[in-house]
């Protein structure tokens, strides 16, 4: 079997070149990338635009779609480059692959063919920001959006995936996200949430309901976002081997509990369960499984689910409720909050209940304090940036549509269009 | 002419209208609307944001008949949209000062 | 090459230690088990959904995604077990594998890791009450939909599964059912067609019209079923080989015929082909090929196709028209005859037009015997218990919500939601 | 590593018996068969159909059903044999597989089954005429668009097919069309163009304003058929290597450069960008990289994409608005247009900015001059060949519905369904 | 002042927008209803389960106009409406007692 | 009795319920309406197609009301309705000759 640390190994550039490509797992790997795409065009943007009132629902589709195509050149520009060559230090990459340059054909990392590892990573790359739309909804400008989120995807995506995934510092101390608590669960909520809190509230929030306009809508999007995540998580054991069908299997178990575990919460607290509860619950078990997706066993991963379920249900009452911050589709407690609880589980649930074992020599107590850390590390720098980055932007260009506008409603205003003549 | 306005709940519809058929109404148009009166909305709930929504989906029926007919259509409409609860509605009665049939040009009661 | 039969091989347990996973099949199986998740989430779920009133909309969707999130569970902590490991007879599986114990990591199934052969498996036990939602539809109460599902998983779902797939007795008498005539379509389809008498009609039926809300919706759902299926037959040659590649090709032949032949009654019957006729040909065509789609050659894959589109359409007009039975969205009709349709023309299919072959031995009339077995043995347990269960749960809790209820609609009554604000 | 120019090789039937199929390989073309489909059901007839006015949603739809099922059977029939085995000339394919004769599952073809070959050009062939549906969409008779549609495809798709893949004389020119810039983009285009002007306008076009329907269907299609793409390009590298990593890559690169070209055209010309436009972008980014994806590298890719987004825009505008052509859904300036930029820009991208090499021995000027000729070629046969099919069934049966049939909406008119009841 | 009300075919609406708006009649509210009548409507068919559609699609015109205006107003729409076929809808005529421009206070012909 | 009928921004919709049920006006029924007048339409654009939409998303207030809550009624509704642009919409009262409540029977101001 090969290691699940792969992603690890993958950094030693020197690897890079010797090996050949294997089918099967090259195989799987161009499956994955596709699938993890998928849970961003269409799935995220349905997901999200269901969720926004019908004059926005475009905006939601347009942010999406714009920033998957600014962030895939961005990536291949410096952005893979940064974030997965050997740098000149532990906090950011170097410049080897800046414009993909000296990548052939021929190139392989690990067991594939490395333009499909830039295309696998590139579409995590994608996700992130997107992820972030939801705390900024149905009031940011686009031009604002677009300059934010590529400025936001080098200053705090790729440095925090160096960190983690490249080689950087948290690597080295032993931290263990396996498919993106921290770099991308993390980051897209205390993204959302400082963009919900510099942008402020929408018009009327909280006072005046705003109900999802299509949750039907909705719920196609998270249907397409349990069967992507399985890209995702399986995807990061970078080869089609056991590690992945393990990976597959609790990450589909994560998603079953925490539907069963928020449904139980809204029944046990309002009386009735609900769609919209149903698939939270799933977005936020499988957000929570998704760093410890290669270290958890299958029992580990229905504690991690159930924990999901309840601690980002209550988190999004917290927000919403008592703080009234408007991070308008609750990123910030179903994302960040379950990157937050997955990549502690981890210290708990690695060597427990089936799980595959923390590294030689690591007690629960030293890899919960290294997880910690590199929480600590995400939230502090992505806080800090992406507040700057907002600041700055607002200063210059405007963050926000005017209150007329907000109204009328971004489709026509921004886009001169409208969601449905039906 | 009298223009007979009713405001139904909508899963009577297919009733009131068979029931003014047989009257010898043969001709209304309807509209969905969204009523607001005694009948109790109900909530909504999104990730814990409550929404009580007192609006409920109304069925407006619009009915031009002559003098003669008003009482039987009223008659008609009210037996057959009854159910005997809260948010059953209302009927209102208005004058037509005159009626055309954009086809033909005929006006008056022979337009209906 | 290897065998067609590999189910039965797999059955035995010292052949599933020893093997090591090989990345091509595993690759092929890791996808197959996204495809077959798509087909229920969202695929089937829009199916339905799209079929019935707008004011129901999201209690299908709910269903589907509630069922989906309870059997993964059950299923890990019991039915897997039960289903596929070697019991103490020819009827109901053992118990080495409850809660997955004794699986690790290595664990081999095949030519792929035992967790994929797991999760491949689960998602079968998720269409399969899945599709009985359409029996239900639109009257059920969400609590007794809940229990109904669970205990019919477990005694209904796990038994047939081992008989047929487990190594039970009707796998030992030779019977043949490739990805799932018995096991999934005669189920879901006796399974809806008892839900649909014993919760009786729709309040309304079938005097008063109820015209699908949203066609559109139910043919995304119809094209999600066809792509995914390709995982549900092709993936049930547990390989990447020559099997998987001829099962696909039957099956979408069994597809294009069936939507032809729906569309052709239609067109010869009413003047006009519809929409929704040509998507329900197309499952009433994946649905009878999927028991013969690892015996038949593409000749019989379009006869099968073609005689699957005459015989559930006249099939679907004697249960709604003469016999007025409110399989609200036809599952006996389309899925149950269909199943069963296509279990009998494997022992007719397997050895002509470009059929695979009998095995050794059997002839066509002796083949057809255990197919009649099969299928009268699967029609009886699953009909009785379904009742039992449905008259049982009807008695505890109470199986249908109230005529006010049903008139309002089941979203704003069991979940306090609308599926559309425009 | 296996060279780029698989396709050609497969046409020496000798080579196709001799190899066994290799899993891995397998894996990824019965995943890159199943993602081609998905880009037609639902992709591309939800990308359509939200484009079309409500009240004929779904004649689109069911359009692209009936294309995929009649196209499937047709293939099997002759469309394969005729496309793909060797023929007495270089003008069209042998009888060989007439009805898949002498295929047996064992049959290999390169390193995959014979029946995944067959599978995955036969989504080729279901896609290519389901395109043209944009040129007459609203208007024709869907008996009439049966009868073209089958002629169309034995006449003109099938006979290029095997001038481009299956060894005929364009093939043995060394023309260069990677995954179908000629087969399927350029016919498709011609074919709609035809379509559009010999039924002629909708009623009203260009005054009466037609504005879609449902942009997030259309968007939710155009999501699908980014991500189907993938299967569309790298699995025409017919196998899981480093061609199919790389054409995965430049695809992606095309599809983003399209959308932020466009994108930036709209800002510039109309001082808002709209999410019609990025996805039109987007859809011409792939097209016109469709053909060069086994050749370009990522910096060409991107140069692709960016032209795509141009040319296209400009060539849309001078069809509606200058030539007043109703090309309903734009087919032939977006796809015919990006078919042959792409096909172009491989006799100068190939052998510059990292692409990966033209043949020994054959200049940019001698490619170009090939590429004139085949793109000449296919817009030739294709527009004649259309021509008269169009016309003679125009004569037989007749193209369009009448006025009042028209003003009511096909869906009413020629299924006798409505498309939404909300 | 007079409410013009006119029920047309939903596709000559743009007609009769452009006509009135030739006479002087510059604002009017239009409403998406259903309605009954002489024209037959259509057949709906799912999986053999027949569904006769009563109501057709029509398009309400509701415009308020001075007393002077009334004639020219129905003249207008009656021709940019009429296709000489059934359905083609009606024309009824009812009394406005009074007229507020929201926006300024204005009353009266003022109003409008 | 008259019927009171407001057309107003969309957006305005809940206030003025709300300062309705301040004086007393207890039910209504609302329809979403497409407004034409002076207010300006905006322009939609789909790959250059481009599309001036001149009608605006309205909501229509209807109110029957007792004689003396006439003024009221419309004072609440101006106030709560009126934003200072072009485009708040109308009021217009008419005469209502009789109505009556479908689930008792009640006619005249008994039935509001
Ligand atoms: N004063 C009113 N003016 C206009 N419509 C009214 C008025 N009062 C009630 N309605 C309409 O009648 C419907 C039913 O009224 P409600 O008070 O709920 O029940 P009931 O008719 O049984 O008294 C309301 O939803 C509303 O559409
Ligand atoms: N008595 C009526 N009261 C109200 N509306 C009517 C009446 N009769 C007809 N209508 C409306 O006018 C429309 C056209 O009427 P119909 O009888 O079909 O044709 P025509 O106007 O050509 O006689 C109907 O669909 C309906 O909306
Ligand atoms: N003559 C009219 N008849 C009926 N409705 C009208 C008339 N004029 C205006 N309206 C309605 O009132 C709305 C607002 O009118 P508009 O002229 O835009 O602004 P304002 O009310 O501020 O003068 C219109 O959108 C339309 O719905």
């Amino acid at each position: 079997m090969r290691p699940v640390f792969v992603l690890a190994l993958l950094c030693l550039p020197q690897l890079a070149v010797a090996d050949e490509a294997v089918s099967g797992d090259t195989a799987w790997m161009l499956t994955a990338t596709a699938l993890v795409l998928f849970m961003t065009l269409p799935g995220l943007a349905l997901f999200y635009a269901g969720l926004v009132r019908a004059k926005n629902v475009l905006s939601v589709l347009m942010q999406c779609f714009a920033i998957a195509a600014v962030v895939s050149i961005l990536w291949v520009i410096a952005g893979y480059s940064l974030s997965f060559t050997e740098g000149s230090g532990p906090f950011i990459g170097g410049f080897s692959r800046i414009m993909l340059s000296g990548m052939t054909i021929d190139s392989v990392r690990g067991s594939m063919p490395e333009s499909v590892f830039v295309m696998f990573q590139m579409t995590f790359a994608i996700i992130t920001p997107a992820l972030i739309v939801g705390g900024f909804a149905e009031r940011m400008r686009f031009s604002a959006m677009l300059v934010f989120i590529s400025l936001w995807l080098m200053l705090v995506y790729v440095p925090v995936t160096y960190w983690v995934w490249g080689g950087g510092w948290l690597a080295q101390m032993g931290f263990r996200d396996f498919a993106g608590g921290a770099v991308v669960h993390i980051n897209a909520g205390i993204g959302a949430l400082i963009a919900a809190i510099v942008l402020g509230k929408r018009r009327g929030f909280p006072t005046t309901p705003m109900p999802p306009h299509n949750l039907p809508m909705t719920v196609t999007g998270a249907g397409m976002l349990w069967v992507g995540w399985f890209g995702f998580n399986a995807g990061s054991a970078l080869a089609a081997d056991n590690a992945a069908g393990m990976a597959m299997l609790v990450t589909h178990l994560g998603a079953a509990a925490g539907c069963v575990a928020w449904m139980s919460m809204e029944w046990l607290r309002f009386g009735k369960p609900s769609v919209l509860g149903i698939v939270t619950g799933m977005v936020a078990g499988l957000g929570t499984i998704t760093p410890a997706s290669g270290y958890v066993g299958p029992a580990g991963a229905l504690v991690i689910g159930l924990s999901a379920g309840i601690v980002c249900f209550w988190a999004t009452m917290l927000v919403k409720r008592t703080l009234k911050i408007d991070d308008s589709l609750d990123v910030m407690p179903v994302h960040g909050v379950g990157g937050i609880l997955g990549l502690i589980m981890i210290a708990f649930l690695s060597s427990t209940l089936g799980g595959l074992g923390l590294d030689e020599g690591v007690t629960m107590g030293q890899q919960f304090v290294i997880q910690m850390i590199g929480i600590s590390a995400t939230i502090a720098w992505c806080g800090v940036m992406s507040y700057l980055l907002l600041k700055l932007i607002d200063l210059v260009i405007g963050l926000r549509v005017d209150e007329d506008q907000e109204t009328e409603g971004l489709d026509i205003v921004l886009h001169e269009e409208r969601g449905y003549n039906l | 002419m009298k223009l007979v306005t009713a405001i139904i709940k909508p899963f009577r519809l297919d009733d009131v209208r068979n029931a003014l058929s047989e009257v010898g109404v043969s001709g209304m148009t309807v509209t969905e609307v969204k009523g607001f009166g005694r009948q109790r909305g109900h909530t909504e709930l999104y990730r814990g944001a409550e929404y009580v929504v007192d609006f409920l989906p109304k069925s407006k029926i619009e009915i031009a008949v002559a003098y003669d007919m008003v009482e039987q259509a009223i008659e008609a409409i009210i037996n057959a949209a009854r159910t005997g609860k809260v948010g059953d509605g209302k009927v209102f009665v208005t004058a037509i000062e005159q009626a055309l049939r954009i086809r033909t040009g005929e006006f008056g009661d022979n337009a209906l």
